[in-house]
């Protein structure tokens, strides 16, 4: 190890370490010999690809993988302890005290049928030697720290009964109940919504800045590395490919890896569109022993020497650490290597003005069962009035909080679902990208049945010429015709949404809606799969719908974009506009909490999450829906609803102080 | 068992009692309770079968029309209702004969013209045709057992649970789901029972039973069915009361059948089968061979009525005969409740030796007696009870009670045969009436409208130390004989 | 551009498409199928070729031989009626598999079709067709069995159809159970936008998702039939004697358990057999399907 | 709670509704009726005719049906048609001995499948295959014994061999220690049958919840492994184990026959075996409304259980 000799001692010190997963057809090196130091009040974010071995790392610190990971070597040094030695017993004396852990599903990480005190009283009591009595002062005390409205109530609430974000502020309230000096997170925020995510972030920060704990923090996110981390370790196939303090990681990333993670986030600054950088294969099969660095397949940089041995960890400036061959990774000049995305007018195919897509005043109420016959049924309104026109070649992004009504838009543009009021017109026939790649496909069908399948419900052709149509489409989406007779499992997620997207196409429409067609994806796939999207539309001339709540892709990829929330639209206009002088309070709070990928702004924005969490779609307040949450609020807001008006030519808001 | 006085006997019942109503009881185990609660004028000696006096001390008859009975005097009713008398055996018959009870025995005594009660202690019954078998009418049996006008009204409804007769026992308490308790009747006319107690368990499976016979619970077991279980019980030491050939079972073809309305066809279905050769290897102990509608021990029994010994040649030359050189197909009708029993494994393997194909329609109990008692089937089986032997020759040959109105099941008619029975009931000779009688059965046995297959014996076994049980021919034990 | 050119080994695609067969042949290597078939094969090649064996047919009576203990000759020993228990069981699988598979394939399409429609449909379709099932479940199996063996009188096909009628709810309510939460699947939605037709969503997309764990619940449904069969010969509702139906031997044998303890005992262990191996191969089957058991 | 009680209500309405008029119909579509059972080798077709009238077994299906209901509205179940007893006080008699003998059996079969799935599950989620295995070998083998074979094994052994329990002997709920003898064997040979099932469902759900996120949470906090595997596994696992365990409950109910038969115990079993051999037309289409009401008591009794492990379920 040629890392420098710390002058401190670190917090943590890690070792060498190597996880395994021991399966049927192979060991699974998971963790392939990592060591990093992390010092006390240190924040410091792993990110990496899915698979990677980010969270078996985590999880390997304390021993928490389930069979049949196990911590086969290394050191895991905890104030001059080393955990891997321990006992089980010894070992629980250490979790929750020593180490806090929060995951990242609140909606699973809690026990849904035992209430919150009995979740987090124990531990305190145990730890921290305290009476129950003192345990649950102790832990409502936390809760009201972590946020939670009427603490000394709500402990006694089932999880159930708490939406996403207030389950997260609990796993937070837990993992610190015990003052632990080291706070492992992974990927705390993923399940969130912006707004949320934003709040817990700036939560995370203080408090451990408060209690001086230390932090791992997991995270595919690099906007959110940048607002928050004071050091980065970018993982790759089990092992550190990069470790270093924040800005120079931004700054002058040393590893082509890294420098290639950093080039697929859209730009912020929209003026110059350049391609994504794309990854190009796949992470190495772990099950394999890696001969050589385990990038080398992927990167352009690429030399002989790389193939032979595998590179340490080494110096490339204070701190920073890289393990790569290449001096300087592929070097600055790497982004000339992609092209400029040529703007398309935001009307759509220039000369072209003709309507794709027109809705109106629409509405879509679900009315759920009434408890009582002579009661009224409980109605939400998901989608409230809107009224859009989307015209040929034309993508619409639409924004918004979970449950704002972006799905059912969605679902009533292609009739999957019948609109209470209002009216849709379609030039031609709508198709659909949907989110999850896993449940969008019969995982019994062969991909030329799958993309055939609405040709042969349409009637369309011959089976020969069905199978040319598939062929070129694969072409399309970038697939070799050799994937024809393969099923949806033996593709990767980012190989399953292109088939998505030539299955939408099949049948020459003339939009198509996606509905967060790169949220499950890694940042890295989610890349292409944009490029891909910019390249069709500027092939095909489709009209796409592109549903997101990710503000910072969809101003990429988007023209227009509507800003919905609670099931009404209260900003909608071109996508640079929207983007850079948002005029809804809404949108304006959506942005700023929006991460950008870049520390030094960060550092320079003044974070002020919004407040609150989205009120329930079952009782709109009377005047404009934005209202409970809005920092400029006034009677006048709470009493009289909002209707999108012209703000300048191309935009128009539903808010009151805006216009 | 316990105290000399107050001796415990606990024996096993085999089913659900249904009730002990004279008018309407049915089935062994109910009949055998009925038996030892009630008294009959006459009853059946246990040991030898045959008729002997009980509540009427003698008798005498004219032109077997009119019979001049003789009450015992002193007979103390049980349950306090007096001393019996003639007007109490008027009460009872009179009761099977109102419609309105409803008895399924009301045929038995329509025969009786008149009844009358000179004194208390006699009954004098006139018939309108004679009947030479009279005395089984009357016995404790079914429609002969006596009851109290008392004590029937006071049940109500309820009658058949709570029996009140002259017999050595009385009904103490009754859990229809699981027990009987019967008490010695003190004031019993041949004086108290030696058992105290009679408790009767229901355990319906032969070889629970068996265990529990085993296991000390029980004393003894009304019936045990089970040839294995009998060898087991047999090879611990257990005490195997038996009564041999208490009745036959029939197989009764069905003379509208084109095929078996042929005789020779019948006969060859006789020689064509071993029951011997059968019984010997599945039921030594449970089955005899049968060779007649009659048993052996009967009074009446022909002993020189035509036998079919297996003889295979000659069921093909008979059937060859008839025209079925190449045999048919024979449909016997059967009830699931045994499943198909080794016996009729035997058959359908014996009569294929001949070209006969038999097969076998399985049903449930009521459905196989719905059918059987509507004739619709090709040949079925019957157990006959075998008592009176009168009885059996009208219920089953006579061609006014063929099915569905009787048990003619085989919807036999031939008026040779009927002229003989008919002459027989009538006839005041004993010595002539036998006669008569062996001219019937030799005519049964050559048309052969029931072929007779095995006779079947009635195991009860017991702990070595219970004594006195005698199982008559009608498969009753009369418990004021038991000890222990 | 840095760009160093090493000829990669080329990747090669599989010309033969051995993806259809995947399932079967991670079927075959699955551990407990072939366990299981290693006991089903030999025993169902045994009941085939029986009648070429060197044994006694299973109905053919020898009073020489009565109750004799399993010997060379006789491999499982003889009954009462000296029939040879070998033969009777090997013919006596026969007839219970048969059963068995009767009973499987029976609630499987009677559950597949029902299941589907409530599933798929939801609303009064399925209201109404749940109320049905939750009827024949509050029917005790038992009267089912009793009163169709009175009206069809004894034979395979009461029997088959009593056991079904009591299997029948439960598929159907697992069929419908998958429907339901598959009919808002992304795919069939997809389908849906090209409008195409019910029977084309049902029958491309519902049922081959849900086929493979109505496979999984039939074969318990088989082995379960065979032991079923076997409760109601006891009560005189299974399959007639002399047909051996492996329920019929053990009731027939189960008296005799003192003095020949093989005559029910052997048959049994056979039934134990085909039970279990049908429950590995359902084990099996749903191992193969379950994804998160594919490491 | 009142919605959901009037909901229940409704469907024990449609339930009972719709197995009556079924059985109803059914019985009387086989063939053979109430006299034709009495029938036995002696009685006559005429006798039997006589017998039929006097039960006015001659009236149209349909008025019979509807008298029935008649009766049925205003709880009058009538008397046996053998016996003339009384069948509402037959069936509350044999009843108590049933639900004891299911009660048995499920107490006896949870307590020895619930630990043996979830040790099962424990070791198999530790990797450990040879005892989870074992222990589901084991229940398989025990679940595929026909139980008329079983209980004659058992009777051998437990009664006739070592005379730990009678064969026989009445059954009196008031005796509870005597009924427990009584029982014993019976509950033991059912409880073969049930453990298979129980232990591997116990296995699969706290497999299932072993591998979800929130045990991984708490064994972040410190609980130990056994503390995790008692308060968070089973209490999360108890869904679909309550839901196999009402399910076997409605199954024993009528699955005691064959045992009833061989143990001589006077349930609800032999009432229908015997009603249904007698065609006692009345008794079986009063077990079954009776059957009826104790399948829609267990749902409901399933799902108040739900409520008490799983605080999301709502009524
Ligand atoms: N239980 C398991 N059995 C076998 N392999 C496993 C298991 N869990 C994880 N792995 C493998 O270990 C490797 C590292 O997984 P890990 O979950 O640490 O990745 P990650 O970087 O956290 O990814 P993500 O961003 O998707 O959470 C992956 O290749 C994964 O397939
Ligand atoms: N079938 C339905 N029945 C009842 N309510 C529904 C239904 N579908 C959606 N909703 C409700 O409508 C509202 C809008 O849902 P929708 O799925 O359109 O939101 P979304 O913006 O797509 O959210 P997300 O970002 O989480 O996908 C939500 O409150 C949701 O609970
Ligand atoms: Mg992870
Ligand atoms: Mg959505």
């Amino acid at each position: 190890m040629n890392l420098h000799v710390p002058i401190r001692e670190p917090l943590l010190d890690v070792r060498d370490l190597h996880t395994h997963f021991v399966t049927d057809t192979g060991t699974v090196k998971a963790v392939n010999g990592v060591s990093l130091q992390i010092e006390a009040g240190e924040r410091v974010a792993i990110v990496g690809e899915s698979g990677s071995g980010k969270s078996a790392m985590a999880m390997s610190l304390l021993r928490l993988l389930a069979h049949p990971g196990k911590v086969v070597a290394g050191e895991i040094n905890l104030e001059g302890h080393d955990l891997n030695r321990m006992s089980e017993r010894q070992l629980n004396d250490i979790r929750g005290a020593k180490i806090g852990t929060i995951f990242q599903d609140p909606m699973s990480s809690l026990d849904p049928v035992m209430r919150i005190a009995d979740q987090m009283v124990p531990p305190i009591m145990r730890h921290l030697r305290l009476r129950r009595d003192a345990a649950r002062a102790e832990a409502i005390s936390w809760l009201d720290r972590v946020g939670i409205p009427d603490p000394s109530r709500r402990i006694d609430a089932y999880p159930f009964e708490m939406s996403g974000g207030m389950r997260q502020r609990v796993m937070i309230a837990m993992a610190l109940s015990c003052r632990p000096r080291l706070v492992i997170a992974d990927e705390p925020t993923t399940a969130l919504d912006v707004t949320i995510q934003a709040q817990i972030v700036e939560l995370l920060k203080e408090l451990t800045a408060e209690t001086g704990a230390a932090m791992i923090f997991i995270t595919h996110d690099l906007g959110l590395v940048a607002r928050f981390a004071h050091k980065v370790g970018v993982m790759y196939a089990g092992r550190l490919a990069e470790f270093g303090p924040v800005g120079d990681i931004f700054a002058r990333p040393q590893h082509p890896y890294t420098q290639s993670l950093l080039d697929t986030i859209p730009p912020v600054d929209q003026q110059e569109r350049r391609r994504l950088a794309q990854i190009p294969g796949f992470p190495p099969d772990m099950k394999r022993p890696v001969t050589g660095c385990a990038f080398k397949d992927r990167c352009p940089g690429a030399h002989r020497h790389c193939f032979e041995e595998a590179p340490e960890l080494a110096a490339r400036g204070n701190d920073h650490v890289a393990a790569c061959w290449l001096p300087e990774g592929l070097g600055a000049d790497r982004t000339v290597e992609r092209p400029l995305v040529e703007p398309l007018a935001p009307t759509g195919i220039p000369g072209d003005d003709r309507v794709a897509v027109e809705i109106n005043n629409l509405h879509k109420h679900f009315t759920g069962r009434s408890a009582l016959p002579w009661r009224k049924p409980p109605t939400v309104r998901a989608v409230n009035g809107i009224s859009m026109r989307i015209r040929r070649g034309e993508t619409l992004g639409i924004v918004g909080e979970s449950g704002c009504g972006k799905s059912t838009v969605a679902r009533l543009l292609l009739g999957l679902d019948p609109a209470t009021s209002g009216d849709i017109f379609i030039d031609g026939i709508a198709q659909m990208v949907f989110q999850d790649p896993a449940s969008s496909f019969n995982p019994k069908m062969t991909l030329s049945s799958i993309i055939q399948e609405p040709l042969i419900v349409t009637g369309w052709g011959t089976r020969l010429e069905r199978e040319d149509r598939v062929r070129e489409l694969l072409g399309q989406v970038g697939l070799d015709e050799s994937y024809m007779h393969r099923y949806p499992s033996q593709l990767s997620g980012g190989q399953r949404q292109r088939v998505a997207i030539a299955r939408a196409l099949a049948l020459k429409p003339s939009v198509v809606v996606a509905d967060e067609p790169t949220s499950a994806l890694d940042v890295s796939v989610r890349a292409q799969i944009i490029n891909l999207l910019m390249d069709l539309k500027q092939q095909l001339r489709v009209s796409f719908v592109f549903i997101s709540h990710d503000l910072l892709t969809v101003s990429y990829v988007a023209d227009m974009i509507a800003v919905m929330y609670l099931g009404e639209v209260v900003e909608y206009g071109s996508a640079d506009e929207v983007f850079h002088t948002p005029a809804h309070p809404y949108t304006q709070a959506l942005i700023a909490a929006m991460p950008i990928p870049d520390p030094a702004a960060e550092a320079a924005r003044v974070q002020t999450p919004l407040s609150g969490e989205l009120p329930s779609p079952l009782s709109l307040p009377p005047g404009c829906s934005f209202a409970s949450r809005c920092p400029k609020a006034t009677d006048y807001c709470r009493s009289h609803k909002m209707v999108l008006k012209p703000y300048s030519a191309t935009r128009e808001t539903a808010c009151h102080y805006a216009n | 068992a316990g105290a000399a006085e107050d001796k415990t006997l606990d024996v096993r019942f085999y089913d659900d009692p249904a009730g002990f109503d004279p008018a309407n009881i049915f089935r062994i185990e109910n009949e055998n309770i009925a038996f030892n609660v009630f008294s009959g004028l006459t009853t059946y000696d246990g040991k030898t079968g045959a008729i002997v006096p009980d509540l009427a001390e003698s008798w005498e008859n004219k032109d077997n029309t009119t019979w001049t009975f003789h009450l015992r005097k002193g007979v103390q009713w049980q349950k306090g209702y007096g001393e019996f008398t003639a007007a109490d055996v008027l009460y009872s018959y009179k009761r099977i004969l109102d419609p309105a009870t409803a008895s399924p025995y009301i045929a038995e005594l329509t025969g009786i013209e008149t009844m009358e009660a000179p004194d208390p202690y006699t009954v004098v019954i006139k018939l309108k045709q004679p009947n030479g078998g009279f005395l089984h009418t009357v016995a404790n049996y079914h429609q002969g057992q006596i009851v109290k006008k008392e004590a029937i009204e006071a049940a109500g409804d309820q009658v058949r649970w709570q029996p009140v007769g002259t017999g050595p026992y009385y009904l103490e308490s009754i859990d229809v789901n699981s027990r009987i308790v019967l008490k010695r009747h003190k004031g019993y006319y041949k004086g108290p029972a030696p058992i105290e107690t009679l408790d009767f368990h229901i355990i319906k499976d032969d070889a629970t039973a068996a265990i529990a016979l085993r296991n000390g619970e029980i004393d003894l077991l009304m019936r045990q069915n089970k040839e294995e279980q009998l060898q087991i019980l047999k090879d611990a030491g257990f005490k195997m009361n038996h009564v041999d050939n208490y009745a036959a079972t029939l197989k009764v073809m069905n003379l509208s059948d084109p095929i078996l309305k042929d005789v020779r066809v019948r006969q060859a279905i006789a020689y064509a089968i071993d029951y011997p050769a059968i019984t010997a290897a599945i039921a030594p102990s449970l089955q005899a061979p049968a060779y007649s509608i009659m048993m052996p021990w009967m009074e009446v029994f022909a002993k020189d009525a035509p036998r079919y010994e297996y003889d295979p040649e000659k069921a093909k030359q008979l059937l060859t005969e008839a025209g079925y050189p190449d045999g048919f197909t024979l449909k016997a009708l059967n009830t699931s409740a045994q499943g198909v029993t080794e016996q009729q494994q035997f058959e359908i393997d014996y009569l294929s030796q001949v070209g006969i194909k038999m097969e076998l329609e399985l049903v449930d109990t009521p459905t196989y007696n719905q059918r059987r008692n509507k004739g619709e089937f090709m040949t079925a089986t019957r157990l006959l009870p075998a008592i009176n032997p009168d009885m059996i020759l009208f219920s089953y040959l006579h061609p006014d009670n063929r099915s569905p109105k009787g048990l003619n099941g085989a919807q036999y008619d031939n008026p040779e045969l009927t002229a003989t029975i008919e002459a027989a009931r009538a006839e005041a000779d004993p010595e002539k009436r036998m006669e008569l009688y062996a001219k019937a059965q030799t005519i049964a046995m050559t048309d052969l409208p029931y072929v007779p297959s095995t006779a079947n014996n009635v195991y009860w076994p017991s702990k070595t130390n219970v004594t006195g049980v005698n199982i008559n021919y009608l498969a009753q034990v009369n418990f004021w004989e038991v000890d222990e | 551009m840095a760009h160093f050119s090493i000829p990669l080994p080329a990747r090669r695609t599989v010309s033969i498409d051995l993806s259809r067969f995947n399932g079967i042949v991670r079927l075959l290597a699955n551990r407990r199928v072939q366990l299981a078939l290693m006991i089903l094969v030999p025993i169902l090649l045994l009941t085939t070729f029986r009648s070429v064996l060197p044994i006694a047919g299973p109905l053919e009576t020898n009073l020489r031989a009565m109750t004799k203990a399993p010997s060379l000759e006789h491999l499982f020993g003889t009954d009462r009626m000296g029939r040879d228990i070998f033969s009777r069981t090997l013919a006596g699988i026969q007839i219970s598999m048969f059963v068995g598979f009767a009973v499987a394939l029976l609630s499987l399409i009677v559950g597949l079709v029902v299941g589907t429609l409530a599933g798929f449909f939801g609303g009064a379709i399925d209201r109404v067709m749940m109320t049905i099932t939750d009827i024949f479940l509050a029917f005790p199996s038992l009267l089912l069995a009793i009163g169709l063996v009175s009206v069809m009188g004894t034979g395979m096909l009461p029997v088959v159809l009593a056991i079904s009628l009591s299997d029948v709810p439960r598929f159907i309510r697992l069929q419908r159970s998958m429907a339901l939460s598959l009919r808002s699947r992304a795919y069939i939605d997809a389908a849906r936008t090209v409008k195409a037709s019910h029977l084309w969503l049902m029958t491309r997309h519902i049922v081959p998702n849900t086929i493979a764990s109505l496979l999984v619940a039939a074969s318990i449904a088989a082995a379960n039939a065979i032991l079923v069969e076997a409760g109601l010969s006891f009560l005189g509702l299974g399959i007639m004697p002399p047909a051996p139906s492996l329920g019929n031997l053990i009731r027939d044998g189960q008296s005799y358990l003192e003095q020949a303890w093989w005559i029910s005992t052997l048959p049994g262990a056979v039934i134990l057999l085909i039970a279990i191996s049908l429950h590995f191969l359902s084990d099996g089957i749903r191992q193969v399907l379950d994804p998160r058991s594919r490491k | 709670m009142l919605v959901y009680s009037l909901k229940r209500f409704a469907q024990l309405f449609t339930t009972v509704l719709g197995v009556v008029t079924l059985v109803f119909f059914t019985m009387r579509m086989i063939p053979g009726d109430p006299i034709s059972a009495i029938a036995g080798d002696n009685l006559s077709g005429e006798a039997l005719d006589r017998m039929r009238s006097q039960m006015g077994l001659d009236a149209p299906l349909f008025v019979q049906y509807l008298n029935y209901l008649g009766h049925l509205a205003t709880f009058d179940f009538g008397n046996t048609v053998t016996t003339k007893l009384p069948i509402i006080g037959l069936i509350l008699g044999a009843l108590p001995v049933t639900v004891s003998i299911a009660v048995g059996t499920i107490v006896l079969t949870v307590l020895i499948s619930i630990p043996l799935g979830t040790l099962a599950a424990f070791t198999a989620h530790k990797g450990h295959r040879m005892l989870d295995n074992a222990i589901t070998g084991v229940a398989m083998v025990l679940d595929l014994m026909p139980s008329f074979w079983t209980s004659l094994v058992c009777l051998l052994i437990f009664s006739l061999t070592l005379g730990w329990f009678p064969a026989s002997g009445t059954v009196s709920i008031d005796d509870p220690a005597h009924l427990l003898r009584r029982i014993a064997l019976p509950v033991l040979v059912l409880s073969m049958a049930q453990v298979a099932t129980l232990a591997r469902i116990t296995r699969t759900s706290v497999l299932e919840v072993l591998s979800e996120d929130y045990v991984r949470t708490a064994r972040s906090m410190g609980w130990s492994e056994l503390r995790v595997l008692f308060r968070h596994a089973l209490k999360n696992a108890a869904l679909p184990i309550v839901t196999v365990i009402g399910l076997s409950f409605g199954n024993l109910l009528n699955g005691t026959v064959i045992v009833e038969f061989i143990f001589t115990l006077p349930g609800i079993g032999n009432l229908l075996v015997g009603g249904m051999n007698s065609r006692d037309y009345q008794m079986v289409q009063t077990l079954i409304v009776f059957y009826a009401l104790i399948f829609v008591a267990i749902n409901f009794a399933t799902d108040l259980i739900y409520r008490v492990f799983d605080p999301r379920v709502q009524f």
